[in-house]
């Protein structure tokens, strides 16, 4: 009996003596830090690609906190999710006009010259090294496929012209492919806007379509029948000015000659006047 | 040629090559293995011979269905696999059963290289997994010597060469004691001087007339490979040094010490495996460190741990477990002796 | 939260008690539940652990059926009682009570780790007749042949350990020599190929007995005496 | 070097027998905190210094249930003890050194539950250790900690540059290198037992 | 101490690649005619493109300047030839982006005979000034880096230039313009040093010049004074002996700090070419509108050495030596650290030393890329001692970052012996190349 | 928090099942590691240090749902550990008095089981969180679970470490053992072995379901 009543004081004594230690611990070392950030945290999808425009996800939930940032502005997550976030924490979802990755360009290997066999490390940073990679076009796409290993999302796929497509539903906005492109194709862009130039060539004229069949010649129709100053040509080149995006209708790209113009909405659409690919296969070597 | 149409061709510099190729490296070491697989085949008989056959085919044949299985381009044609089977075959004991052989092929092939994603990505040396794998497997089996040059072993196997799969061998002293003359102790040299305090003469030791793995025999034939291999520059002679010199240099205080005790330092560099590994396993590129100071550093790691291994553990022969553990911290020896930029001065 | 929520959160008096409480209450609760344990099972421990020597004790002296566990103090020989500080020392009897050996606890370091081991010396013969392993990490197949391999045995069948003149040490150390060359009774034929573990055996025999037979065979009487 | 000298105990525990390859204690963060070399660098001097505290908190307990007789508490005591050392370890450190504290101590809950330090608490008083081959024992066993996790962190690290199939990828291969290293170490034993 | 006792009289590493100099180097350097039209790009140097000072349809002169520097850190251009100017738009460039080029339409043979120059009289010129007409020729590093030539003269303040080393190693295989140069013109060579070293201020100059060109070094002791302050000294023949931080330490035994200029060791590096222009340009104050290219290979007709008036197309040179049917790739500059060009529209510059042509690619290249099998090769022929396998691969697995900031890639100048003796085929050189683009990249957006 | 979800589980049999593969302990949780690895030399030792496991598991953390609300969360590991240490030492104590081999094969792994990271991680984890239903199922399916992967290592590290299965001989005389089967590093290589697989048949189905997707994409 009396080691019983050991036992069980000893063990009564270790136990207060802990929790006192512990409780005077508790007070004298205690740092504060947010529960509601790891709460917060635990809800945001891990992903740390800073769509949101922070280092990563921990910080964001860190400002999400303070209310620096609103939920909305993380766009992997998905909505409903944000949603509980927004609640949780008692703030706006807040929302961030959705954006997508845009390719300034549309030379496939069907439409678009080629001049030089590039042999070497299979990536566009590569070829674009070594003599512009042969491409005609200097300012095309190389069609290596930097970005669709870049992209964490899989929203980047190769056509069969060896053209990156994005998949508007995958991409996050990350931004990763608009900083390896060795070329400065991409862009981030509001998914809403219609109208896009998909040439970054600079050359004019037959000049600009021997190297590239849909390359923008510079002929400035889509400039002189978009409203406004929506359209301008600038170094031979059309430029929207998304500013004026209110206006934007598809009166541009209707008379465009090569189709550089495009109108973006369920699919890509080109003017009546645009060139018609029928090339299927690769141009050969010139 | 005026024509553009001829001109195609887009590289990056450098445009020229100098000709030698990992295959050719590889073949080269197979070429400078051979006399050492000769004399041991010369010594021990048709059963070494079977042996090496055996580790070798198997990892080829393991080699091929593993780069089947993941999906990459056979790499038989390099020749390493061929390395590895040989070597492996050179550090078992003359009469090891084939299955067992086999077994540690296949382990060295699939632990040691296929897991890592083949040539090049492997941290340990392949055939001393597949042998290390062996020796902590069958642990009686591996350390059953016989002596070398018997009579008649051109015309009868060792009795447990063909042991059926999976089963015991058998023991074979009695069958020694049947073909040799004098009687034969089962010990190798390192044993005998370890247990028993009795040194082999070197001559012995140099010719490998000596009980032991069946490549750990004439230290002439090896060094001569190695001579061959550091000449055509397809081998680090760093290497080699290093570890006959970190043996010296640990062997040599003990020795000075008590001579009866320990043993002196060229029977250290002679006996057991350590001339076959220093030249021939030390120096497989893919594990050991490429920073000049980091081969200096694990090779005289391993030279090192090998001789206390052998005068201090519990093992007669330690440089197996040496090269393994000289793998181990490869990396980590690469990461603190990156190399000096030209030009960087020493801070001071 | 602002600062003076934190420090309510810090400095909540309700929290402290109830921390207090919770460990102290949880802690002796579980005292309570060890200690109703340990008192519920003891018996059958006990039980266990006496079984457990016996039958080692039976084996390396044979012929005992009943023991009785003395202690080697500074001053010789006493019966084991509780607090007796020393290296306990089993004796075996036979029937009719009399002495058929004494057994003691050994060990060294063998080529994993320590091997310990209970063997039995007969003060009458002054040879060790057995052992047995207590615990061991040698490999097995090789290390684990001191328990099976026949040969091994042979040398405990009658192991010299006679006490020295001087009434202290061995008269003859016991000295393991290589496998079959054993010609005199106090050697051990050790095991190729387990030599490392055999020769720890012969080592932990030599410095136990070198210690303990001269003890046993001036205070003889006192365990003779035994029951 | 017989078999009780602080030399011994130190190497055994930390490469005869080493904790975690050939007394698989505390694999879990063997497993878990060998993936980048400095973390566990960090993770190694942290369980150290943990291990180093609870031996010598252990030895005191130990001390103290045996003069109450009450040894059947031990495990409860030590495990409890423990607990509460880590976590005041964590705590000080967080408030006066969150250098200290940002290096190690995340690492620290997880000690709490890591076998190896209760297995050194155990083991010490299971052999019987004084309270010097206690401390030797736990700075061993430490140092093995250390040495494991830095030779796993080194060949992980190296083979994020390899192109590792994708299978083995992961645990399973963390696994067997584990294994590996178990089978290199085994080059060790007997090691410093003197076998003459 | 003993580093002075273990170094040898040149650098650490290195390859030594057959040398196929033996195509060219017998062979006087010829003059090519001047093709219709010549493309003079506005940016052939390192630094800013220089601002045309000519319109479509002006008739030029030979030797005119048609363009002018802007600012310091440029250089102006001059008409290669009198014609008549097409056009100034963009054009093909060697390395891939088109550029800003002056498109010349030249006039018939008879008219190349006027020139356009200036005589100064050298000898009375003061530092700046010859700092200034060495700008005014549109000087830029001939030895390959393009780097205007007037900037290298006017080293930071505080580094206090001591040696002029004039570089004429050549030691890419197959070029042998430098020392045809060496042997034609050893007084222009040794007027360009003398008028550089006194707008250094130095005392000493030394040209290094490998030890397989000897005649050179016999040729040019020849033009020399007893007790010259000039010297000439061989130095081992080895691959890239005429990277200026090798050379350097083959000649004075001074190492150039990693990210440093030659100069923080008191020495200005100029090619051989470099000089010997100068010496020729500078007293008639004429600019630089040709330069001495060296064709060969195996894929060439008639390979020599020219004399080509800069602009001329690629195709143009081509034609003039002959190539044969299985031509298959044209390398502008050596073929260890040169590029090769898909459009053979582009223009020959002021820095483009040779022009090789080879025929099939498998010849210098063998088999695919194998996993590194850290033979340590690599390691044991890097100038710079760098880790190549371990660059390789973490460029492989994408980390450039750790690359630039643990292994020095940066200091890798890309000399491509890594590359040259790997076992395994793997494009080392052109993965530090990719690394060190995103790097920059990187760097720009940040 | 009010604002989060309620995460209360209602009691199905996946709450069970899922212990034994989707979360299992040792295989995809790796978590445990010790134990499974040490004591997985024969086929019997790891059937009772699975028991054993289970037991604590449930016991401890039936106790911790139960006082799931009482305990502050300044002092819940504190606690959590006593509690666990109490079960640990009543099973070390029983195995003891059932038979001292088995005792002395287990070693010192029973204590280790209060360290066990598995038992805490649930407790923190699940019991705190479940009411006691929920957490005894699930604390059965997971102690399943861990037992299931100790007898799948126990199982052929005894076959081919020794030949035998639960201590009876399979082979005969003659059959030739793996003794690294039953040495540490064996331990390491079967587990691996058994993770091998089992991506590798992931990655297999993974494949398949791939194929099927995208053949019902085509259609
Ligand atoms: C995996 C392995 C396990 C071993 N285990 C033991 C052992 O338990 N006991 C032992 O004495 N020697 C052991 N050895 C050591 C060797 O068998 C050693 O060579 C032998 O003890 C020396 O004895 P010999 O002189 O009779 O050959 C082991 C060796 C290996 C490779
Ligand atoms: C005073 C002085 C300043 C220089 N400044 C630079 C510079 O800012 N950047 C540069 O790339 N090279 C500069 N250089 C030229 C380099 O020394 C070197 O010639 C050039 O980078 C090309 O070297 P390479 O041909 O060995 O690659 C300078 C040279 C001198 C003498
Ligand atoms: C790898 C490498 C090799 C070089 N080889 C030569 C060479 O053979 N001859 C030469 O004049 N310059 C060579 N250079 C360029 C020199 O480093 C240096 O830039 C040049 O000599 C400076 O003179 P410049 O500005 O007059 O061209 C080489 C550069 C590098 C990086
Ligand atoms: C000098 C040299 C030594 C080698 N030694 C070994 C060896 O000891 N073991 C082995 O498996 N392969 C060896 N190889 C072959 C090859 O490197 C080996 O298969 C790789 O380790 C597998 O990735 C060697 C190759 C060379 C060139
Ligand atoms: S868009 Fe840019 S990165 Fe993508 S394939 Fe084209 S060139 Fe490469
Ligand atoms: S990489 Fe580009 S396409 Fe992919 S998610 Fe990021 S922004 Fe979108
Ligand atoms: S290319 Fe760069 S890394 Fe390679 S050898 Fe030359 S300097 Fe070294
Ligand atoms: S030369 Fe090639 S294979 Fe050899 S170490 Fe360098 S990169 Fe690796
Ligand atoms: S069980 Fe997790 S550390 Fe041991």
């Amino acid at each position: 009996m009396l080691n019983i009543v050991v036992a069980v004081g000893f063990m009564a004594g270790l136990g207060l003596i802990l929790a006192t230690v512990l409780v005077i611990a508790n007070r004298r070392l205690f740092v504060y830090e947010d529960p509601k950030i790891d709460e917060v945290e635990d809800l945001l999808p891990h992903s740390n690609c800073g769509a949101c425009g922070t280092a990563g996800c921990r910080v964001f939930a860190e400002k999400l906190v303070v209310g620096e940032l609103q939920p909305g502005a993380c766009t992997v997550n998905s909505a409903e999710m944000n949603q509980i976030i927004a609640n949780y924490l008692g703030v706006e979802l807040g929302s961030q006009e959705a954006q997508v990755a845009r390719l300034a360009c549309a030379g496939g290997s069907n439409v678009a010259q080629r001049y030089g066999d590039y042999r070497g490390v299979e990536s566009c940073r590569a070829a674009a090294l070594v003599a512009g990679g042969g491409k005609g076009c200097a300012w095309g796409c190389l069609g290596l496929a930097d970005c669709e290993r870049v992209c964490d999302f899989d929203a980047i796929i190769m056509d069969r012209h060896d053209l990156p497509q994005v998949i508007d539903d995958l991409c996050t906005a990350c931004g990763d492919c608009v900083d390896i492109c060795p070329r400065d194709l991409f862009s981030l862009q509001p998914a809403s806007h219609r109208l896009w130039v998909a040439c970054k060539n600079l050359e004019k004229g037959d000049l600009a379509e021997a190297e590239c069949v849909v390359a923008c010649n510079g002929c400035g129709r889509c400039a002189a029948d978009a409203p406004g100053e929506l359209v301008t040509m600038v170094n031979n080149l059309a430029v929207i000015d998304y500013s004026q995006n209110t206006h934007a209708s598809r009166v541009a790209i209707e008379r465009c000659p090569t189709g550089a113009i495009v109108w973006l909405e369920g699919g890509v659409h080109k003017g009546q006047e645009a060139v018609k690919i029928v090339r299927k296969e690769a141009l050969p070597l010139k | 040629m005026a024509d553009s149409r001829a001109v195609k061709s887009l590289r990056s510099s450098p445009h020229l090559k100098q000709s030698v190729t990992v295959a050719q490296i590889m073949r080269n070491v197979v070429f400078a293995l051979i006399p050492v697989c000769a004399w041991s085949v010369y010594a021990f008989g048709f059963s070494v011979l079977l042996l090496l056959a055996t580790t070798t085919l198997v990892c080829m044949l393991s080699e091929a269905m593993f780069c089947r299985i993941s999906g990459r381009t056979s790499s038989l044609g390099d020749w390493s696999i061929v390395i590895t089977g040989l070597l492996l075959g050179l550090t078992l004991p003359p009469g090891f059963p084939l299955w067992m052989a086999a077994v540690a092929a296949f382990v060295a092939v699939g632990l040691g290289k296929a897991l890592f994603g083949g040539l090049g990505y492997n941290v340990m040396n392949p055939a001393l997994v597949g042998r290390a794998f062996v020796q902590a497997a069958f642990p009686v089996a591996i350390t059953t010597w016989s002596p070398p040059f018997l009579p008649g072993r051109f015309t009868e196997l060792i009795p447990s060469t063909l042991t059926a799969p999976f089963m015991m061998p058998e023991p074979i002293d009695a069958w020694i004691d049947q073909k040799s003359i004098d009687a034969f102790s089962g010990a190798t040299p390192l044993a005998l001087q370890k247990f028993e305090q009795v040194s082999t003469p070197l001559t012995e030791l140099l010719t490998g007339t000596v009980s032991g793995s069946a490549g750990e025999t004439s230290a002439i034939i090896i060094l001569l490979g190695g001579i061959y291999l550091a000449a055509r520059r397809m081998m680090d002679w760093r290497l080699p040094v290093g570890v006959m010199l970190g043996a010296v240099i640990v062997s040599l205080p003990f020795w000075l010490l008590d001579a009866a005790r320990y043993p002196d330092p060229l029977f250290v560099l002679l006996s057991g495996g350590l001339m076959l590994a220093a030249v021939f396993m030390v120096s497989d590129m893919v594990a050991s460190p490429v920073t000049p100071l980091g081969v200096w550093v694990y090779a005289l790691f391993i030279g090192m741990l090998t001789v206390v291994i052998r005068l201090f553990g519990g093992l007669t022969e330690g440089v197996m477990y040496a090269i393994l553990l000289g793998n181990a911290i490869s990396p980590l020896i690469s990461l603190v002796t990156q190399p000096k930029v030209f030009g960087e001065r020493n801070k001071s | 939260m602002s600062q003076a929520d934190i420090n309510t959160a810090v400095v909540d008096p309700g929290l402290t008690t109830r921390m207090l409480r919770t460990l102290g209450l949880v802690a002796m609760l579980s005292g309570l539940l060890v200690v109703l344990t340990y008192r519920f099972t003891l018996p059958m421990i006990e039980e266990n652990k006496r079984l457990a020597i016996e039958r080692a004790l039976f084996k390396v002296i044979p012929g005992a059926v009943s023991r009785q566990d003395f202690v080697i103090t500074e001053q010789g020989i006493r019966r084991a009682e509780q607090n007796t500080e020393g290296v306990t020392l089993y004796a075996g009897y036979d029937q009719e009570g009399r002495l058929k050996g004494v057994a003691l606890e050994a060990a060294a370091a063998g080529y994993q780790d320590v091997i310990r081991i209970l063997y039995g010396y007969d003060p009458y013969c002054q040879c060790i007749r057995g052992f047995q392993v207590l615990k061991m990490a040698e490999t097995p197949g090789i290390g684990d042949k001191i328990i099976k391999d026949a040969d091994f045995q042979q040398n405990f069948v009658a192991l010299e350990a006679r006490a020295h003149v001087s009434g202290k040490g061995l008269e003859q150390a016991i000295v393991p020599v290589k496998h079959g060359t054993k010609t005199e009774p106090w050697q051990i034929d050790t095991i190729s190929g387990a030599t490392i573990t055999s020769k720890a055996i012969a080592r932990m025999l030599n410095d136990s007995a070198q210690q303990v037979v001269p003890i046993i065979q001036k205070d003889l009487a006192i365990v003779e005496a035994g029951l | 070097m017989t078999a009780d000298s602080v030399g011994y105990i130190f190497m055994n525990a930390a490469i005869v027998n080493n904790f975690v390859l050939a007394m698989f204690l505390g694999i879990c963060p063997f497993l878990g905190i060998s993936a980048k070399r400095d973390t566990a660098w960090s993770m190694g001097l942290a369980v150290i210094f943990v291990m180093l505290v609870s031996s010598i908190c252990a030895y005191g307990i130990n001390w103290m249930l045996t003069r109450f007789e009450i040894e059947y508490l031990r495990l409860i005591c030590y495990i409890a003890v423990i607990a509460s050392a880590v976590q005041l370890v964590e705590m000080t450190m967080k408030k006066y050194s969150p250098a200290l504290f940002r290096a190690l101590g995340i690492f620290l809950p997880l000690i709490t539950t890591n076998c190896a330090i209760l297995g050194v608490a155990l083991f010490q008083t299971s052999r019987e250790y004084s309270f010097t081959q206690s401390v030797a024992f736990s700075l061993g066993a430490g140092v093995g900690f250390t040495i494991a996790l830095m030779l796993m962190a080194g060949l992980r690290q190296h083979l994020e540059l390899a192109k590792v199939p994708s299978v083995s990828q992961g645990a399973a291969m963390t696994m067997m290198l584990a294994g590996l290293l178990s089978l290199a170490f085994m080059g060790f034993a007997g090691l410093g037992a003197s076998h003459g | 101490m003993l580093n002075a006792l273990f170094s040898s009289r040149s650098f650490k590493h290195g390859v030594h690649p057959p040398d196929f100099k033996a195509l060219t180097s017998g062979l006087p350097i010829r003059r090519l005619p001047f093709a219709d039209k010549l493309i003079v790009p506005l940016s052939q140097h390192t630094g800013k493109p220089s601002i045309p000072l000519v319109k479509p349809g002006q008739e030029v002169v030979r030797g005119e300047p048609i363009a002018e520097a802007d600012g310091f850190f440029s250089v102006p251009q001059h008409a290669p030839a009198t014609g008549r100017i097409e056009n100034i738009r963009l054009m093909p460039s060697a390395r891939g982006p088109k550029i800003e080029s002056i498109i010349l339409q030249v006039y018939g043979g008879s008219t190349q005979q006027e020139m356009y120059e200036y005589r100064h009289d050298v000898d009375a010129m003061n530092t700046d000034e010859i700092i200034q007409a060495v700008q005014n020729s549109g000087m830029v590093g001939l030895g390959g880096a393009a780097f205007p030539t007037h900037v290298k003269m006017k080293p930071p303040p505080e580094h206090r230039v001591d040696t002029l080393v004039a570089n004429g190693c050549e030691c890419e295989p197959y070029l042998t313009c430098d020392h045809r140069i060496m042997l034609e013109q050893p007084d222009r060579l040794i007027k360009g040093i003398r008028l550089f070293m006194r707008a250094l201020g130095v005392e000493r100059a030394v040209i290094g010049v490998e030890d397989n060109k000897m005649d050179a070094v016999r040729v040019i002791q020849k033009h020399l004074e007893p007790n010259d302050t000039i010297s000439v000294m061989d130095v081992p023949t080895k691959y890239p002996q005429g990277a200026e931080k090798m050379l350097i330490q083959s000649v004075l035994g001074r190492r150039v700090p990693p990210g440093q200029l030659p100069s923080s060791v008191g020495v200005g590096v100029f090619n051989v070419g470099t000089l010997a222009q100068s010496g020729e340009l500078l007293p008639l104050g004429r600019g630089v509108i040709e330069r001495v290219v060296t064709v060969s290979g195996p894929g060439v007709e008639r390979p020599g050495n020219y004399l080509v008036p800069v602009g001329t197309p690629v195709r143009f040179l081509l034609e003039h030596a002959g190539t044969t049917a299985d031509a298959k790739e044209v390398i502008l500059g050596g073929p260890m650290m040169g590029m090769t060009v898909s459009a053979l529209d582009v223009p020959v510059t002021k820095a483009m030393s040779g022009m090789v042509v080879f025929e099939h690619d498998q010849e210098n290249h063998q088999g695919p890329e194998l996993p590194c099998i850290r033979c340590g090769y690599c390691l044991s022929a890097c100038p710079m001692q760098l880790n190549p396998s371990m660059l390789g691969m973490l460029a492989t697995s994408s980390d450039y970052e750790t690359m630039a900031s643990d292994y020095h890639l940066n200091d890798c100048f890309e000399c491509g012996s890594c590359t040259y003796v790997c076992p395994s085929n793997i494009p080392l050189v052109q993965y530090f190349r990719i690394a060190k683009s995103v790097n920059r990249d990187m760097a720009a957006k940040a | 928090m009010s604002g989060l979800p309620d995460t209360t589980e209602k009691i199905t049999l996946d709450t069970f099942l899922r212990g034994l593969w989707e979360e299992n302990p040792v295989f995809v949780m790796l978590l445990g590691m010790c134990p499974v690895l040490a004591v997985t030399n024969s086929a019997i030792n790891a059937l009772a240090m699975g028991l054993a496991s289970t037991f604590v598991l449930v016991a401890s953390n039936s106790l911790v749902s139960l006082m799931r609300h009482f305990i502050p969360k300044q002092v819940r590991i504190a606690t959590y550990i006593i509690i666990i240490a109490t079960f640990v030492t009543m099973v070390d104590y029983a195995i003891q008095a059932i038979s001292l081999d088995l005792y002395n094969a287990l070693g010192a792994f029973i204590q280790l089981i209060v360290v066990n990271c598995m038992i805490l991680g649930r407790a923190e984890a699940y019991a705190s969180k479940q009411p006691l239903g929920a957490t005894i199922i699930n604390g059965l399916g997971i102690g399943a679970g861990f037992t299931l992967a100790l007898l799948s290592l126990g199982t052929v590290r005894e076959i081919l470490g020794s030949g035998s299965l639960f201590g009876v001989a399979l082979f005969g005389e003659n059959f030739q053992p793996w003794v690294v089967m039953v040495l540490p590093p064996g331990g390491f290589f079967v587990l691996g072995a058994w993770l091998l697989i089992f991506a590798w048949v992931g990655q297999h189905r993974q494949q398949r379901m791939d194929q099927q997707e995208v053949a019902q994409h085509d259609s």
